[in-house]
């Protein structure tokens, strides 16, 4: 009665994600028996963590096509360059945030460890093979986040902000889920590569597929914040508390990638046609809610969740073509554009100090004279995200406008590049902040550990060198798709 | 396999009725002569001060929530009791990680104090 | 017949108590319907051959999920009235969805695709003489092993933000610690003080 | 008409089961007074009928005819419906028991399931009754022994997960039949660390002494049910013993080698034995159970409510969970007699 067609797994292919849970034990264990008051060894031990799994990402997966479990993961390209991207975002989140979280009396041990499960739950979410592994992914990402939000737990804005998260994010779960089961239901199969197949020869059961389409690609774009299932972005980003809501927009925005690419990209690509039009009014309402909403805010927080729209609607337009050269372009630009945020993210926690936030816009006046080094950095980090030609922002947004106009869009890449020169309006206003205006009294000061500086620098930096050098950075994501 | 689930089906109705004949019996036989005094809830003999109604401490919704977490792991315990000798010693490694990761989650309560009563 | 009667009956009054949960007053009232709802459906999934998922809906969601949402509900004292204000403002933003979706639901209903011949065959098919509990075990822990202990830390990440979220250690109480009553010994509690007798004294005086 | 013959074949079954078990309850009060009595030196009820047999039913007539009180505030539909609730999974569970060999009213495959899910169900009178009597005694009880009854069934649930394992099969026939033989040949023996959890659980899963707290009359009264009179607390009160042979009867089947003789297969002893029907050694094993009980109740003073909480969690739940891995192993290695 036992199963013929198992096979014992080769747990060598999933190391990365054995590692990680592995450790992220070990530093449970370690936190409950530590009586350091800054956590310091859960700190260290989250670091070497994330970069042990870099390494072995790259070593084990990168150029393999695999799959082990029984078919429910998949070790190939795709899923080592999104994953690496998490981890070194998840490393820069981390860095970032040791000293706002203690200042705030919230650095504790479970920020760690729910930092690390959710970094586990986008790791397995990017290499699923099957649609349960990527369900649990999913929800194993979103409880932690969920819980991250309201890791502040006297502050109402917090707790407001995690609820509706919360229940807005189980919404897009239970459709994320009714779409599968109707998937389930037509193919006989929760095999992703099995379902494809299925989608190909479609007949009359093509309806069915459609009904189960619509759900999962509300579900996703609920996970993507695109419009209009954005409610929740900005009370979230602005509720929770900053290194937080740097998790939710860099690391969860390239989970979504991956989760977008497994689910619809690649294992629905048949259908391509019936989807497309769905992910292209996505796009629009994501240009056009990001840019004019964005341009009235005063709170960066919250400025960057509205221009995030701006972001996601070009990420998504890389989907619309469906081939390989837009699936790159898509990936290259979540991977720079999530780097760039969180370094503009660590800028405000640099300013950050306790009980000042430092998420008003009007905090950076007269940076340069405070601190020509971060000052630099903002404007780097502006630029890129405005997209001026020789910036990495600008690549990226080059190789999106490419795929479109090639799938024949062209009116939808015109869209996007008025978004783009609107975007520049409120980017470009923090550089003047901080170059043109003088502080009005003192000025927050760059505060921060020496290591902390190190790393937002080079973030900042390696952006700019990203920007001069993309060759390598683009070869790297084509690769991953052929 | 059907057939076996009406008797108790069957049963469970039973159960209920002898319920409601029980209650039914005692409003009909019993007397019925309400006083406000017999009516308020017992309170030693106070009269009733404020809504009986009260918030509860945090730790009775804590024991109901690791209750689910534990009720699911036992769930997830039934199947792989019946079929241990079937999936050999790959299923049992399974187990065995399945419970290690939970009693990670039992070490992290017991030492966070979550089992406490004062 | 009698299995098609108890199907019916049983989904109507799923379906009844369902609509009572939404519209029903008193929450801890809509609770326990929904505790009716997921009794009907276990009714339903057992009579669908899902034996043990239908039991294991009973243990799991009746017997341990139902009874923290009546803890919350029951404690909570609710202010019903201000509650309703809310549903009569988004009620006629609400309805015309639930019509799209109806009719959604209706036009892939009604379009003979779910008719059990154009399904797909089920892979395994139901074996009269091991129980389907058997036939869940035998590919959980093998086949489906990583979703399984994904599941495994999905609730492992419950347990720690339940607790991260609501236990605060409040000052002043006092624990009885076991370990610490054994390891006591006489020597910590009791001192052997030598007094010299009074009489003694002043015998020698 | 064939089903019409079936369907009275089968209430008449249910009907032989549900006279015998309120008869025993009803036999189990006045035991539990003799009882108490006799180890208390004093006599307990010796009045009504010869040696005060007839008792139970005076009780009964005198619960019948007393009114049944609605509290003002309460709410009326759940008051009266939460004792039904509480007596119905009481009742519901025998559906599955085997007597003897073959004699079961419905022999499902999930059986053990489902006498664990009927279990879980109890806790919703509790609370019902607690919430709906508007009574902060009756409130105070109810928390307290939801939070008790649902923290000692993960220690059961733990511990009837062993008896899975032993046995191979959730089929309570199947669990009796893989312990046929002697004495030794039973899952006390190999189990003996889950026979005690299971019982000391089985024991506060009934709100019985010395885990009574939720009762305990001396500090809130009654608890749950203090609102409660007439035939509606009678109902409370046939549900908890109903309760109590229920947990008594499960362990005579997971660890008590059911309705075999302890005798059963040996050369000489066996064949003298083999003319007693199972269900008499079934009934012989119950009593035993049922008599400790009482005896608990007699003799030992109750726990205070943190004592309960440490006991279930931070005691029980670790020795199963330690057992259960010994368990896997001495299955993995076949230790004989039982698991070969």
């Amino acid at each position: 009665m036992t199963n013929e067609a198992f096979e014992t797994p080769n747990l060598l292919l999933a190391l990365p994600e054995i590692w990680l849970l592995a450790m992220a034990c070990v530093v449970l264990v370690v936190d409950l028996f530590s009586n350091d008051r800054d956590h310091g060894p859960a700190f260290w031990l989250t670091q070497v963590t994330l970069l042990g799994g870099i390494i072995i990402t790259v070593s084990t997966q990168w150029g393999v096509d695999a799959t082990t479990f029984s078919g429910t993961y998949v070790a190939d390209s795709l899923g080592a360059l999104l994953k690496i991207g998490i981890l070194v975002l998840a490393f820069l989140g981390f860095a970032y945030s040791r000293d706002y979280m203690r200042d705030r009396g919230i650095l504790k041990g479970e920020y760690y460890m729910l930092g690390l499960f959710a970094v586990l739950g986008m790791m397995v979410t990017v290499s699923a093979g099957n649609l349960l592994s990527l369900y649990l992914g999913v929800e194993l990402m979103s409880l932690s986040l969920y819980a991250l939000v309201a890791i502040d737990r006297d502050s109402s804005r917090a707790s407001e902000a995690a609820m509706k998260y919360f229940v807005l994010g189980a919404l897009a779960s239970g459709m994320l889920l009714y779409g599968m089961s109707m998937l389930y239901g037509v193919t006989g199969t929760l095999d992703l590569g099995e379902i494809t197949a299925a989608a190909a020869e479609l007949d009359d059961r093509r309806f069915l597929f459609l009904f189960g389409l619509v759900f999962m690609m509300v579900g996703v774009a609920f996970k993507f914040g695109a419009v209009p299932f954005h409610m929740w972005v900005p009370d979230v980003y602005h509720g929770a508390p900053t290194p937080v809501t740097l998790m939710i927009a860099t690391a969860s925005k390239v989970a979504a990638v991956g989760l977008f690419l497994r689910l619809i990209g690649e294992g629905l690509l048949p259908l391509l046609e019936s989807w497309q039009h769905m992910v292209v009014l996505l796009a629009v309402l994501s240009l056009l809610i990001g840019n004019t909403v964005a341009l009235v805010q005063t709170n960066i927080k919250r400025m960057l969740a509205y221009s995030t729209f701006n972001h996601v609607g070009f990420i998504l337009m890389g989907f619309v073509a469906g081939t390989p050269e837009g699936y790159a372009a898509s990936v290259f630009y979540a991977l720079t554009y999530a780097f760039t945020v969180a370094a503009t993210f660590g800028v405000v926690l640099l300013l950050a100090r306790k009980g000042f936030e430092a998420d008003h816009i009007t905090d950076l006046k007269g940076l340069n004279d405070r601190s020509p080094l971060f000052a630099f950095v903002v404007l780097i980090l502006m630029i890129s995200l405005t997209g001026i030609p020789g910036t990495v922002g600008f690549y990226a947004k080059w190789m999106v406008l490419k795929s479109v106009v090639e799938a024949g869009f062209v009116w939808l890449a015109v869209l996007a590049v008025i978004g783009a020169v609107v975007g520049a309006f409120y980017y470009l206003r923090l550089v003047r902040y901080c170059y043109f205006d003088k502080a009005e009294g003192e000025g927050p000061q760059p505060t921060g550990s020496g290591g902390f500086q190190a790393v937002l620098a080079a973030n900042g930096l390696l952006v700019l060198v990203a920007g001069i050098f993309p060759g390598t950075l683009v070869a790297v994501c084509l690769a991953a798709f052929l | 396999m059907l057939e076996n689930y009406l008797p108790i089906l069957l049963f469970i109705i039973v159960g209920l009725g002898v319920g409601v004949v029980l209650l039914a019996a005692g409003f009909i036989l019993g007397p019925r002569k309400p006083s406000e005094e017999k009516l308020s809830p017992y309170e030693c003999g106070f009269e009733a001060f404020e809504d009986s109604r009260m918030r509860f401490d945090v730790r009775y919704y804590l024991v109901a929530i690791l209750f689910i977490i534990f009720d699911l792991e036992i769930a997830f315990l039934f199947p792989w009791a019946i079929v241990l000798d079937e999936i050999g010693l790959f299923g049992f490694a399974s187990m065995g990680v399945f419970l290690a990761i939970l009693l990670i989650g039992f070490l992290y309560e017991w030492k966070k104090g979550a089992l406490e009563w004062e | 017949m009698i299995e098609q009667l108890i199907f019916y009956v049983f989904a109507l009054v799923l379906l009844f108590s369902a609509t009572m949960v939404i519209t029903v007053r008193n929450p801890v009232h809509a609770a326990l319907f929904l505790v009716l709802a997921f009794f009907n459906s276990a009714v339903l999934w057992v009579m669908a051959g899902a034996e043990f998922l239908g039991i294991v809906l009973v243990l799991v969601y009746v017997g341990a999920v139902m009874v923290l949402f009546l803890f919350v509900v029951m404690m909570l004292d609710l202010n019903l009235s201000q509650l309703r204000e809310g549903f009569m403002k988004h009620f006629y933003i609400g309805v015309p969805f639930a019509v799209v979706m109806a009719v959604q639901m209706l036009l892939v209903v009604g379009s003979g695709l779910f008719a059990p011949e154009t399904l797909p065959e089920a892979r395994m098919p139901i074996p009269e003489d091991v129980g389907n509990t058997a036939l869940l075990g035998s590919v959980l822990y093998t086949v489906y092993v990583y979703p399984f202990e994904l599941a495994a830390v999905i609730l492992l990440v419950a347990i720690i933000a339940a607790i991260m979220l609501t236990l605060r250690r409040r000052e002043g109480t006092r624990h009885q610690d076991p370990g610490k009553q054994v390891r006591v010994r006489k020597a910590d509690r009791l001192r052997v003080v030598n007094i010299p007798s009074a009489r003694r004294q002043s015998e020698q005086e | 008409m064939a089903e019409l013959t079936e369907f009275i074949w089968i209430m008449a079954k249910i009907v032989a089961i549900l006279v015998p078990l309120i008869l025993a309850v009803a036999y189990l009060t006045y035991a539990e007074r003799r009882v108490i009595g006799a180890i208390q030196a004093r006599n307990g009820p010796n009045r009504v009928g010869p040696m005060g047999l007839f008792q139970p039913f005076a009780d009964v007539f005198k619960l019948l005819f007393k009114e049944v009180v609605i509290p003002s505030n309460a709410n009326r539909f759940l008051f009266l419906i939460a004792p039904m609730l509480s007596l119905m999974p009481a009742l519901a569970a025998w559906a599955v028991m085997p007597f003897s060999d073959g004699l079961v009213l419905s022999d499902i495959n999930a059986g053990l399931l489902y006498i664990l899910a009927m279990t879980s169900l109890g806790v919703y009178g509790v609370i019902i009754a607690g919430w709906a009597s508007n009574s902060k005694y009756a409130m105070l009880g109810a928390m307290r022994s939801a939070a008790q009854i649902v923290s000692y069934e993960i220690a059961m649930g733990f511990a009837l997960v062993g008896v899975l394992m032993a046995a191979g099969s959730m089929n309570l026939s199947g669990i009796v039949n893989a312990q046929a033989g002697p004495i030794w040949n039973w899952f006390w023996l190999p189990l003996l660390p889950l026979f005690v959890v299971y019982w000391i659980s089985g024991v506060a899963e009934t709100n019985r002494a010395p885990f009574d707290v939720a009762e305990g009359e001396s500090e809130i009264v009654a608890g749950f049910h203090v609102e409660y009179s007439g035939t509606a607390f009678a109902l409370f009160f046939l549900a908890e013993y109903a309760n109590m042979i229920l947990i008594a009867a499960l362990a005579v089947i997971m660890f008590m080698g059911g309705w075999y003789s302890p005798f059963h297969g040996l050369p000489v002893l066996g064949p003298m034995f083999d003319w007693v029907p199972g269900i008499v050694w079934f009934v012989l094993k119950m009593t035993i159970f049922l008599y400790l009980y009482l005896a608990f109740r007699a003799t030992f003073p109750r726990y205070r409510y943190d004592q309960i909480m440490r006991l279930g969690w931070k005691v029980l739940i670790p020795v199963t969970v330690v057992w259960l891995v010994v368990l896997a192993l001495m299955i993995l290695a076949g230790l004989g007699p039982w698991f070969n």
